[in-house]
């Protein structure tokens, strides 16, 4: 704390320009980490207030609260919101993005004026999907099913299909940038098994990205080219398929769940190292399943197709390597809880969103093994059972590494610390929230509850109060962290280069970082999570 | 910790347009790989987009063959071979252009890029004819008086069409960002930007030219080849 | 029911207990697994806790056999869900012959439902317990989803083509039909009962139905539309006789062969040139436009009455003899082989 | 890890690219010419095999993969599984439809 005056004597990418336009027009990886920060936490605010919607038309049995066409719209704009405009970006957007290039002792990624492109590409993305929303919404839900979507929605659908292809070609060039920077602009000395697995996470991210996106892309152009032209490329009228573009859409939007978990894992494996202070146990293998999941994934997606008359055999076979892709999330999973043994393990608040990431995503993963089964899909497909699994991993997972990732990283960022106390405390109320708001769904869906029901039957609505009644929760334990953060930017406590005595290049290198990362470039000539080359005091500015 | 300081510190603050290394580059070559590196990875990127929609053309002609092949064969093959030339053609003045980029000749350079561009607007001028054919022979599937209407043909032809539409459409849209491209590098080439030591934008200029011409290798035979002798 | 708490659907079909009992399956593996890894972190979490600032721990070497292990054992345990999974759905893909068959028309956003005798229903499905009921199914607009929580049973239901599912309901009562494919506006409004009834009970509501089967109705439109100008038993052949086709397997002008199924004979009503017979011109209009999916479902129940019982296979496409009596309805007038024009 | 290879520092001769030129024009006119026969199921083969001829024709010499690093190589070639496996993987479903002579199964 003694060195709070060399911190403000000192120049970082925060005060190394000042200016509306030092932002907007910034090449610095590390600013438009902090522009996608606060874009991507205005786009949940958003869907999240639709989530809150939506649990308050569930409620009572009746549509009492809003006609079915709002909620029709509600439920699309939250799922493609949250999605689309929050959830995919999340990570590899800001802390990735941040990080990444520091991490492998870079000075920036590779081609920093695509990846300012990209933050515009999602904002204006984003533009056409609030146009949309504002003009007067969409209907289709977040998986736009032909024919509904294309010759019977009488909704904004061009807008929204548009924004999201914006958007897409965001994450693609992203994707991009990470690939080309991990192999080409590593330090000196940072040799593939020295990534820290934070990297390697990114790196197979960035793999489904570029691999998985265009298909998307192409396939709401064809949606597109059907709406706008009447070109019929899935009209059943004409002798189209409709599961034709099912396949298509999944052939993204599988591999697009690990876009959004494989980030997750990445900032889990960074935490529970720090706070253990151990490397993480089976480094190579967690390494490789990140790999694994990236290419296995791609071969899984009929698994949303059980019941859409595909064929029988097409349905054995995507059940069968839909269970291939648990092995190397399991294998993650037993490697973080065998990283805790024999450790020295501290609660700071980022471990603690650890804690809840690795329990919620066992449970969130261990129901898609469920799904998985056919003989079980059958049942509790299209039920609220799937969207209590995908709340389980998008939320329970996704987002607990991502709060992690921004509390372990936000002193790095801002340069000072949040409130601990209070911090532990939304940790807290969040997990329990959150199983108060999805526990109940599972029982919901296998008792027959349908999704996308505006209405239901009287005998579910107990659990659906339960449900809204935790979403509640939910609600204060993320306003919280907004409200501290923000107190934090002012009268938090100033944070040393490296407060958690982690490993990582990124804590080598003051606190907020200069311009160009490092004062001098690292050579590396250690391993990933060396703790015995930490100095693990709060020391200023190692460079010197 | 270790650490080893690089040359750039000094200089790079500000870049140069002419100067090729920026930033957070250590050297050129770094710098040369990255470029390629990130063009290719863009590549597949594209083979992909356009593999959603060769997904659905290889789904349709199979379930479809005859009236595939049917609407085939309405396409005007003379036309069709001799825009593939035509492509295959600046696809060469193309590389070309590369080599002359690589060799430093300057002028070779423009004159090459310039050829290129004509042929892909020659290209482009082709393909709308073909294109306003097709609306006066009602080929068109959301038009009127579908040439097709009232048999029992018309939906899978008309799939066909949408089709041919689609990806033809996609890759002329593919051509006119090439020929912007193409302006740029002329443009900076006439500025003295590039040098046989800094040439790698006309390079990666070209892997998407001849990218943009792989597909409509492909395109061909798949519309206007491909079973286009069955009774009609 | 109201709203008291319950944890499980009722076990109203045969399918119903196996789905359960995979549950449970599922549910001992995934408490087991959770336990364990809640378990392990509280307990190192605890037992390891960092006690001095300073502290650093040794590393870990990588245990080979480790990995192998904790990789071997969830693969194990995947490949019988897999499995097990697996046998479910062939069970409930593959409907027994013996079947009763209902037709089932979805539609924005109601369930449009056809007895084999002619009984039609909306939003109601009435059907006798222990005998499988077979359900074919297309739709007029969207793709929508027919799901009965009880019976465990669930098929998207697709335009332009016709699935099929089916169950075997045990217990008599009033069941929740729900849509359960996303489908516009009154999605959630798209729901109804099924009726499972003691066999007796089934009979007396049968007889209270309408006059006439399905076939009956499928023979008048097959007037209405005059499909007997063509097909008549006793032409110069240019049309091919619809006697035994449905079942039988067709070749194909161009090579190939087709089994004349219900889909079948959809695309050779709606799309004939699709797949022509062989020695036939494609000379049959299309009657897309003309004709509703129910009425498609009454034609084929009619030209399916030509044939004998559905499941026996007949050779070919037989020589212009109808092959035996028309199964059910042979004594409704303007029958195929008079050739009424 | 910088490969030392300079890969787009070779310089191929006018005449490579002339010959290979020629040889894309004339591929293109045979396999415009060979459509208008009958070869049955061979249509499809022929057309594509001179369509994979002529792609490799332009990816070895126009885009230079002749003297390309591995690392680019494998990208290319990773692309293209990519799109295999989309297309393999859809013709699990497409092509069994109504094996178990169940309509939608
Ligand atoms: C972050 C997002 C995310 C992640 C990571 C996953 C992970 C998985 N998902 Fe999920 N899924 C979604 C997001 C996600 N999913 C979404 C959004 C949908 C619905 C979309 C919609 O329809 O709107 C969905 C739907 C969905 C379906 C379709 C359901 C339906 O519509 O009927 C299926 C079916 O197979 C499935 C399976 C799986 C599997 C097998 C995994 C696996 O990767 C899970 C692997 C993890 C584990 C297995 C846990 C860790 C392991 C252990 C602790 C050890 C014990 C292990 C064993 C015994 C094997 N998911
Ligand atoms: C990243 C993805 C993500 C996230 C984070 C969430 C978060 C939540 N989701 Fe959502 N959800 C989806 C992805 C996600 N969801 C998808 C893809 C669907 C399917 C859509 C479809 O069917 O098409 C879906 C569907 C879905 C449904 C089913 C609707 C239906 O089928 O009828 C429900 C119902 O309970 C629900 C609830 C919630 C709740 C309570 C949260 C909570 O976790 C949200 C909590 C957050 C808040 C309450 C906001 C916090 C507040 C602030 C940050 C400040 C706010 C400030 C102001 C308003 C000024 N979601
Ligand atoms: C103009 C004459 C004509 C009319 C009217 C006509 N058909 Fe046909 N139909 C044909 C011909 C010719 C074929 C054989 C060629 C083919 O498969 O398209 C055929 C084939 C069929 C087949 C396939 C038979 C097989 O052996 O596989 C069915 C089923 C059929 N028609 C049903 C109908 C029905 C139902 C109607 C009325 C709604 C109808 N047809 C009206 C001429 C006609
Ligand atoms: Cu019909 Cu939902
Ligand atoms: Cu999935």
């Amino acid at each position: 704390m003694a060195t709070a005056a060399i911190t403000a004597e000192r120049e970082t990418y925060l005060n190394s320009a000042y200016g509306l336009k030092s932002w907007l027009l910034t090449k610095d990886h590390k600013r438009i980490a902090v522009l996608y920060f606060i874009t991507i936490s205005i786009f949940f605010a958003i869907g999240g207030t639709f989530a809150g919607l939506i649990r308050l038309e569930l409620l009572t049995p009746e549509g009492d609260l809003v006609s079915s066409e709002t909620y029709n719209k509600l439920f699309t704009m939250h799922g493609v919101i949250m999605v689309f405009f929050f959830l995919i970006p999340s990570i590899p957007a800001t802390l990735g993005n941040f990080f990444l290039p520091m991490m492998i002792g870079a000075r920036d990624l590779a081609f920093p004026r695509i990846n300012l492109l990209s933050w515009y590409l999602l904002i204006a993305g984003g533009a056409f999907a609030i146009f949309a929303m504002v003009a007067g919404g969409v209907d289709t839900g977040w998986t736009f099913y032909t024919p509904y979507s294309t010759s019977y929605s009488t909704t904004y659908v061009i807008a929204t299909a548009l924004g999201i292809f914006i958007a897409g070609f965001s994450s693609i060039l992203t994707g991009l940038n990470f690939v080309v920077t991990v192999h080409r602009m590593r330090a000196p000395g940072m040799t593939w098994f020295r990534l820290p697995l934070f990297v390697w996470s990114h790196y197979a991210t960035s793999l489904i990205q570029v691999l998985g996106t265009p298909v998307i892309a192409v396939t709401l152009f064809l949606v597109l080219c059907e709406r706008l032209f009447h070109l019929g490329i899935f009209d059943p009228a004409l002798g189209g398929d409709p599961v034709l573009f099912q396949h298509l859409f999944w052939f993204y939007s599988h591999p697009a769940v690990y876009i959004m978990v494989l980030p997750g894992m990445a900032v889990i494996s960074e935490i529970v190292s720090t706070f253990s202070r151990k490397p993480v146990y089976g480094y190579a293998f967690v390494a490789f399943s990140s790999m694994a999941i990236a290419v296995i994934g791609f071969l899984v997606w009929g698994h949303h197709l059980f019941v859409s008359g595909q064929s029988l055999y097409a349905g054995l076979v995507f059940s069968f390597l839909s269970y291939f892709v648990a092995i190397p999330s399991a294998v993650k999973v037993f490697n973080w809880t065998a990283t805790l043994y024999r450790g020295s393990i501290s609660y700071d608040t980022p471990m603690l969103y650890a804690f809840g990431f690795i329990g919620l995503f066992t449970i969130g993963g261990l129901t898609g093994l469920f799904v998985a089964s056919l003989g079980m899909d059958v049942h509790v497909t299209d039920t609220y059972f799937v969207i209590a699994h995908f709340h389980y991993v998008m939320v329970g997972g996704t987002i607990m590494a991502y709060l992690g990732g921004v509390h372990y990283w936000w002193p790095k960022m801002t340069g000072r610390m949040y409130p601990e106390g209070f911090a532990k405390l939304s940790a807290l109320v969040i997990f329990i929230g959150f199983n108060l708001t999805f526990f109940p769904q599972f029982i919901l869906g296998y008792l027959g509850m349908p999704r996308r029901y505006h209405e239901y039957s009287q005998e579910f609505q107990l659990l659906h109060v339960l449900s809204s009644a935790g979403a509640s929760v939910l609600a204060v334990g993320y306003i919280m962290p907004a409200i501290y953060f923000l107190w934090s930017l002012r009268y938090g406590p100033v944070a040393g280069a490296n407060p958690w005595g982690a490993s990582g290049l990124e804590w080598r290198t003051p606190s907020p970082p200069p311009t160009h990362n490092f004062d001098r470039i690292p050579v590396v000539t250690f391993d990933a999570y060396d703790y015995s080359t930490v100095i693990p005091t709060e020391v200023n500015d190692v460079g010197h | 910790m270790d650490t080893s300081s690089t040359h750039l510190e000094t200089g790079a603050a500000h870049e140069a347009e002419t100067l090729a290394l920026r930033e957070q580059f250590d050297t050129e070559e770094q710098q040369r790989d990255a470029a390629t590196l990130g063009m290719w990875v863009f590549l597949i990127t594209e083979i992909l987009f356009f593999g959603g929609a060769f997904l659905a053309y290889t789904i349709y002609r199979s379930s479809y063959p005859a009236v595939f092949g049917l609407a085939s064969s309405s396409l005007n093959l003379p036309i069709g071979a001799t825009n593939t030339c035509v492509l295959l053609l600046s696809s060469f003045t193309m590389v070309m252009a590369v080599r002359a980029g690589q060799l430093g000749q300057r002028k070779a350079i423009i004159i090459f890029l310039i050829i290129t561009m004509f042929f892909g607007l020659a290209f482009l001028g082709i393909k709308a004819y073909e294109w306003t054919e097709k609306f006066e022979e009602h080929h068109v599937p959301a038009l009127s008086n579908f040439f097709l209407e009232g048999t029992s043909l018309q939906g899978q032809a008309k799939i066909f069409f949408s089709l041919y539409f689609a990806m033809t459409g996609l890759h002329a849209l593919h051509m006119v960002v090439g020929v912007g491209i193409l302006l740029f590098i002329i443009w900076k080439t006439s500025q003295g930007t590039y040098s046989p030591e800094y040439y790698t934008p006309i390079d990666i200029a070209g892997l998407y030219w001849h990218f943009v011409d792989l597909v409509w290798i492909f395109l061909f035979p798949l519309f206007y080849l491909i079973d286009r002798h069955l009774p009609r | 029911m109201g709203t008291q708490l319950r944890f499980m659907p009722e076990q109203a079909s045969t399918i119903a207990a196996d789905v359960d009992h995979l549950l449970y399956f599922f549910l001992a593996v995934s408490i087991f697994f959770t336990l364990l890894i809640f378990g392990a972190i509280f307990y190192f979490a605890i037992r390891y806790r960092r006690r001095s600032p300073n502290e650093l721990p040794a590393a870990e070497h990588t245990g080979l056999a480790l990995e192998i292990v904790w990789s071997v054992i969830p693969f194990g345990l995947t490949m019988i869900m897999f499995g097990w999974g697996a046998s479910i759905f062939f069970k409930e893909s593959r409907p027994p012959d013996n079947a009763m068959q209902i037709y089932v028309v979805g539609k924005q956003w109601m369930w449009k439902l056809q007895h084999m005798e002619g009984q039609r229903e909306i939003n109601e499905l009435h059907i006798p317990i222990n005998r499988p009921v077979r359900l074919t199914m297309t739709s007029e607009d969207v793709i929508h989803s027919f799901f009965v929580p009880d019976f465990r049973t669930k098929q998207d239901v697709v335009p332009g083509r016709y699935t099929t599912t089916w169950f075997e309901a045990t217990k008599p009562g009033k069941y929740h039909l729900f849509c359960a494919e996303y489908c516009g506006t009154k999605h959630s409004g798209m729901i109804g009962w099924v009726y499972a009834m003691e066999p007796q009970d089934y009979a007396e509501w049968l007889a209270g139905g309408p006059t006439g089967s399905m076939a009956d109705a499928g023979a008048r439109l097959f007037d209405d539309l005059a499909c007997g100008n063509c097909h008549k038993t006793d032409t110069n052949g240019r049309c091919p006789n619809l006697v035994g086709v449905f079942g039988s397997t067709v070749r194909l002008a161009g090579g190939g062969t087709v089994r004349a199924d219900e889909a079948y004979i959809r695309e050779s009503i709606l799309d004939p040139d699709a797949k022509v017979v062989e020695g036939y011109q494609p000379l049959m209009p299309t009657f897309q436009g003309q004709i509703t999916e129910e009425g498609v479902v009454q034609l084929i129940e009619y030209i399916k009455s030509l044939s004998p019982k559905p499941g026996t296979l007949i050779q070919q496409n037989g020589p212009l003899v109808p092959s035996s009596e028309p199964a059910a309805a042979g004594a409704s007038p303007g029958q195929l082989p008079s050739g009424n024009q | 890890m910088n490969q030392h290879g300079e890969p787009s520092h070779h310089v191929d001769s006018v005449r490579t690219y002339v010959g290979v030129l020629i040889a894309l024009l004339i591929a293109t006119i045979v396999t415009a010419l060979v459509a208008t026969l009958d070869l049955g199921p061979f249509n499809i083969i022929v057309a594509l095999g001179i369509a994979c001829v002529k792609m490799m024709l332009v990816v070895l010499f126009f885009m230079h993969v002749r003297y390309s690093t591995l690392l680019t190589r494998l990208v290319m070639i990773g692309g293209l599984m990519w799109l295999a496996i989309l297309l393999l993987l859809s013709f699990v479903d497409f092509g069994t439809r109504g094996w178990i002579g169940v309509p939608g199964k």
